[in-house]
């Protein structure tokens, strides 16, 4: 994205393309497409060009709204624990607890720089629903998050901060209840609306401009961390690791590196309990979609999925609720396919454990999701140079629950007894 | 198939589709989706379809993410998925069906992707020609997409048939209309589908806008479910309705088993429907001047 | 607190007094005494003088760990409902979701300093516990947390919170199970530990050097609000407003403005369900200690006090379990005292509707003992001037459940109807 | 009262609490806690103290914040405050009080400054000593902060007890020591009050860092609790021994009502320390070495 001070040539050109390489494009119903277009001409005019200083206003908000620059915090343990530098990119301490914030608030901005009137989101854990809501909230535009009635049930806090926000909430009833099902529905309510309402998508999914459009709200991460990396370490790092659920989280931390051939940069997903397949059901027990996934449209978009050899998508299923999704933006599906980005899995209880570990020993508690990434860091930090930076997407608060749960199942080392109730 | 471009009338087209619709004018045409709840009951469903007077008949393959319908298509397929509905299960069906009227498979992106070994639309294209489908309709995919699948319906002599939506128009109308085939979706307003107790006043607006379209047959869908209504928009100019929900709320009522009563009373609406179609066109001409301005 | 750049020679000065006016002082039972002296000592060495330079490494440990300098964020709706510009200081930004870690993470680096080998702290409802025991993670401190019995049973989330960081809770089964008894159960164990522990208090309470040294910490608040608000709004404010509990996020507020005479500095004290006492239960139904107390000794200090004719400490009660305390901090006490600082007081129903009012109209969802400062500037904003600093003292997500069930019970103008459960 | 420093020697003092401890030495110091359970039976037991052979008596006024109590205190004063104990009501049952062995007040120094009107600890130490009290605990009251208090008790003859803890030392004790009256207080152990098994090796430690100071009796308290430990303590050299968590626990046994039986039961717990104590100076000596180093 091009601000107002970097006039580069290179970056204010016009990007175009509504792919990215075989990946992405724009498979949206018909009555979808003019809003797809409408969306595509505003993205290019504001957020690419400045225009009426568009991304002056979404920085500023970022600082004093969002919290933002957010640190790169050196982790003095773990650094001794891998015998390497580790830096944390602590997108924890965004307003909300999560970066989702960076990509809700530039696009409820947008969505009023273009007039409209009112602003649909789909939540799953409800992660996304609460930065929108907060976005939406901040700018003063009415709000609607769909959410399936499963996680409606699990996520009540979410819940609560969205309608404490002064969002609407809207249970889907439709199939498992969950965030397929709460996208699908929200694609419906944009198909009715489409005219006066923006859908504020929560990752690099979904129909041209959508992901390049997130990316570059999410690319702030990688620009800051590039900058601190540098001035702190006095050089670039070995590698970059994020974790990877749409790849919000992921693109935004890769972003300014891509150019950046000694960089590696690696999405971590979410294994799971399992890489297997239960083709019987119709469920991948992980979402590990880069890592296993094949080549298909969904929600707008061509991409890897979780897919059954007919074409209809899996469940997927991850410890994680955020990264608990079939899909995967299309970039970063074009990014492993040219080998600029390589895909790796941690399953639940390794993200578990990594969950743990960064508690105890550094005092963050992280999301679930981004455990995935420390819990990379624990089996393979000896492949990853010197200088690691990996991106703590959120903060683990949402978790403490299913923490508690999944970890009273099973034998986990870097777990504390947790036995101090009742009397 | 899609016109050539060669300077023939679109009147001479080869489209079984298209022809179909201008010889049966005002044309009926119907929606269910295959396997729910059985794909033998579809079977009987469609055959039903059929005698009531449908002139082509859209056969649903059901995809897990349904992102155009309503609750109501949702729940059949659904319903279809759960009894182990697959692409090739469905084409041995269309293989089988004796029908008086065309058919084509309405069904989304993904499925027509996957059918091949590799993410590619020739296999399914090439086994919807040879199950005897005559066009294909894909809610999900837009014109500026097409091409691939445009390319491998006309290398196999099948329709496929565009969506003209509320919020189409302009250069884009135009561009859907120079590769339109088989006739245009005259998408009766925004939204999903679902059975409404009304005519949309976006039927008529959408009507107008292709009034100048006339070498294509458009016929309106999205909310119609009484023979009135099939002729309130007959009468407004159409060249066909489409109906899908109200007969799948047919499909649902009769529950799991597929039992001739609901064979009966899918013949007894699309009849209903069709008369009504008949009846407007008698009311009504066939490019009005919008009354909904 | 005066940093290695700040060389000014009045914060230089060495502070050597032990009251302020006539409160504060060191009541602490003989064994304690060598070990507040101990602490005395190492407060001016450290904290007054920065030696090896104990300051800079305390600045450093905020900014990329704690997430400093938080934003000073112009609320444009809340600007436009009280007709006057509104800033507020976002604390609720803060590594915790609070300013309680800007002197947590103090005291244990203080404590590393000194040579101590473990940390004790209490807690109320786990805000400080948390605090601590992130900062203990952080520096590698063996940690125990002391909470009373009917906290540890109603704050839960906090519990798993301070044991996933590896800290020990104890829950104390004395009195009614609350702040009150955690202090003095902590106190208990400092006078068994003393030569190898530092008990980390959790507000500007205590024995000197305490309360001078938390609200060292804590000023950081009040220096970045300064210099931001000269920059963004080119002048300083007319009046600063913040909560008071203890008090630490008062004077934290406040410090640095004590000097500027035209700036009115606000404590907002918890007023509770009515300002009466009730003589026969012993119980204030609030904690409204600077409006309504009076002066006497408690947990090392001569401040003021909810307590009887007779001297017994009553039981506070507040919506807000962080501003529930009968006691003060000394210095407030003395500066309200003196006039420098006003004294008023909110009540749970008008700070359940701040609370609900600015998470509607800014999308900022504030801790409960927050809201009270922002019910004030609600009720009196036509007295504070043009210019208002409110201090965000931290974010509302641990009070969800109580404001459910306390907004229930009510009906409040700013709530949302949170009916989307079940089916 | 505090020797005036006019160069009378400390043994001509006119203390009655130094009296009670050089007259009946080695000394039994008592502690109970006023009002619990109630007031009536704080006099019986108080009397059966005294009959026992207690030869100075604490008697506890409760205050709600005990920071330096163990549980078992703590539970005391707890019971004492709900049965309702109030300063007067204190004051008033000291009055009636009669007791061979003199009576010290020991309680925090927040009850000390609320009893007149204003925080001020004068009309405190006026009420004590007009109801025949000799001395006054604080144990939150450091030496640093204790001019007032003492003031106020030389002003009326009353001793103010200071405590010696594990970690008192250098100048900080010599200046305890230039203010101490009555006797000194010292504290056998770190932590808080409460019963032990066992005799703290810090008690030894303690009596040695204070062997200089020989002018002013030295009692030890902090979990003593049998006669054997009184007669080891007195043995290493103290001067007394401070009794408190043992009688607690014997008031608290007998429940609510404080009955007949409790009172023995005191006054035998008594006699078993005074003997212990007895006991142990004929075995000791009066300022011995340290024995644990
Ligand atoms: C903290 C956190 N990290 C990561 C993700 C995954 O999303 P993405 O892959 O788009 O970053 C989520 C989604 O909810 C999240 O909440
Ligand atoms: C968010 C928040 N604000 C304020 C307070 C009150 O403490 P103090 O008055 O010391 O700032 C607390 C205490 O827990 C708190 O958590």
């Amino acid at each position: 994205m091009s601000t107002s001070e970097q006039t580069d040539e290179a970056e204010k050109s016009i990007d175009e393309e509504r792919t990215f390489g075989e990946y992405g494009g724009q498979y949206v119903p018909e009555a979808l497409m003019p809003a797809v277009l409408e969306l595509e001409d505003a993205y290019e005019r504001y957020v690419l060009e400045n225009e009426d200083g568009f991304v002056d206003e979404f920085r500023e908000r970022l600082r004093e709204f969002g919290g933002r620059p957010t640190p790169l915090q050196r982790a003095d343990r773990l650094s001794e624990r891998y015998d390497r530098d580790i830096y944390l990119k602590r997108e924890d301490l965004v307003h909300g607890g999560a970066h989702k914030l960076n990509n809700a608030l530039g696009q409820v901005l947008l969505a009023k720089y273009m007039g409209k009137e009112r602003i649909i989101a789909e939540t799953g854990a409800g992660q996304h629903g609460t930065a929108t809501a907060m976005a939406a909230a901040h700018l003063e535009m009415p709000c609607e998050i769909y959410m399936g009635r499963t996680d409606v049930n699990r996520q009540r806090p979410n819940v609560y901060r969205m309608r404490m926000n002064g969002a609407e909430v809207n249970p889907v009833e439709a199939g498992r209840g969950t965030l397929k099902e709460a996208i699908n529905e929200t694609m419906r309510d944009w198909a009715t609306t489409v005219e006066t309402t923006h859908y504020v998508i929560g990752s690099i999914v979904g129909p041209h401009p959508f992901p390049k459009m997130v990316r570059d709200f999410q690319a702030v991460i990688s620009e800051e961390a590039r900058e601190q990396i540098r001035s702190q370490a006095g050089r670039l790092p070995d590698a970059v690791v994020a974790c990877a659920g749409g790849g919000s989280n992921t693109m935004g931390a890769f972003h300014a590196f891509v150019p950046d051939d000694s960089v590696d940069l690696v999405a971590v997903e979410a294994g799971g309990s399992s890489l297997e397949i239960d083709v019987e059901a119709g469920v991948a027990p992980n979402s590990a979609t880069l890592s296993t996934g094949t080549d298909g449209v969904l929600h707008g978009a061509m991409t890897k999925l979780l897919q059954s050899e007919d074409g209809q998508i899996m469940e997927s299923h991850s410890v994680s609720a955020g990264l608990d999704y079939a899909g995967v933006g299309p970039e970063l599906a074009h990014l492993v396919e040219t080998g600029r980005v390589t895909p790796v899995t941690v399953d639940d209880e390794d993200a578990l454990e990594a969950f743990h570990r960064l508690s105890r020993l550094e005092g963050i508690i992280p999301a679930l999701e981004s455990s995935h990434a420390l819990g990379y860091l624990e089996r393979a930090h000896e492949e990853l140079g010197d200088l690691v930076v990996v991106n703590v997407s959120g903060r683990g608060d949402k978790d403490l629950e299913t923490v508690l749960e999944e970890t009273e199942t099973r034998d986990l080392e870097a777990a504390p007894d947790v036995e101090v109730f009742d009397s | 198939m899609r016109a050539d471009g060669n300077g023939d009338e679109r009147g001479s087209t080869d489209s079984d589709v298209e022809a179909a619709i201008r010889e049966n004018h005002p044309a009926l045409i119907t929606y269910v989706c295959a396997g729910d709840p059985s794909l033998e009951a579809t079977k009987e469903y469609v055959e039903a379809l059929d005698r009531g007077g449908a002139d082509l008949i859209e056969l649903g393959l059901p995809f897990s993410e349904p992102i155009a319908e309503g609750p109501t298509i949702q729940a059949s397929i659904n319903r279809a998925l759960a009894a182990g509905t697959t692409p090739e299960g469905f084409f041995e069906l269309v293989d089988r069906l004796e029908t008086d009227a065309p058919l084509l498979v309405m069904t989304y992106y993904n499925m027509v992707l996957q059918y091949g070994p590799a993410a590619d639309v020739r296999p399914f294209v090439e086994r919807a020609a040879e199950v005897g489908l005559s066009g294909i309709i894909v809610p999900d995919l837009p014109a500026e997409e097409a091409d691939p699948l445009r390319d491998a319906c006309d290398a196999h002599g099948l329709d496929l048939v565009f969506i003209v939506a509320p919020t189409t128009e302009g250069d884009r109308l135009e561009a859907i209309m120079s590769q339109a085939s088989g006739f245009v979706y005259v998408q009766a307003r925004l939204g999903t589908t679902g059975a409404r107790a009304d005519v949309s006043s976006a039927t008529h607006d959408g009507l107008a806008r292709l009034a100048a379209y006339d070498d294509i047959p458009r016929a309106v869908g999205f909310g119609v479910s009484e023979g009135d209504h099939a002729a309130e928009i007959v009468e407004a100019g159409a060249d066909g309705v489409i109906v899908g929900s109200a007969l799948v709320d047919i499909v649902a009522e009769h529950g799991a088993d597929g039992d001739a009563p609901a064979a009966d009373a899918l013949e007894a609406k699309a009849r209903e429907l069709k008369d009504g179609a008949v009846r407007g066109d008698a009311d009504g001409d066939r490019a009005p001047e919008p009354e909904h301005p």
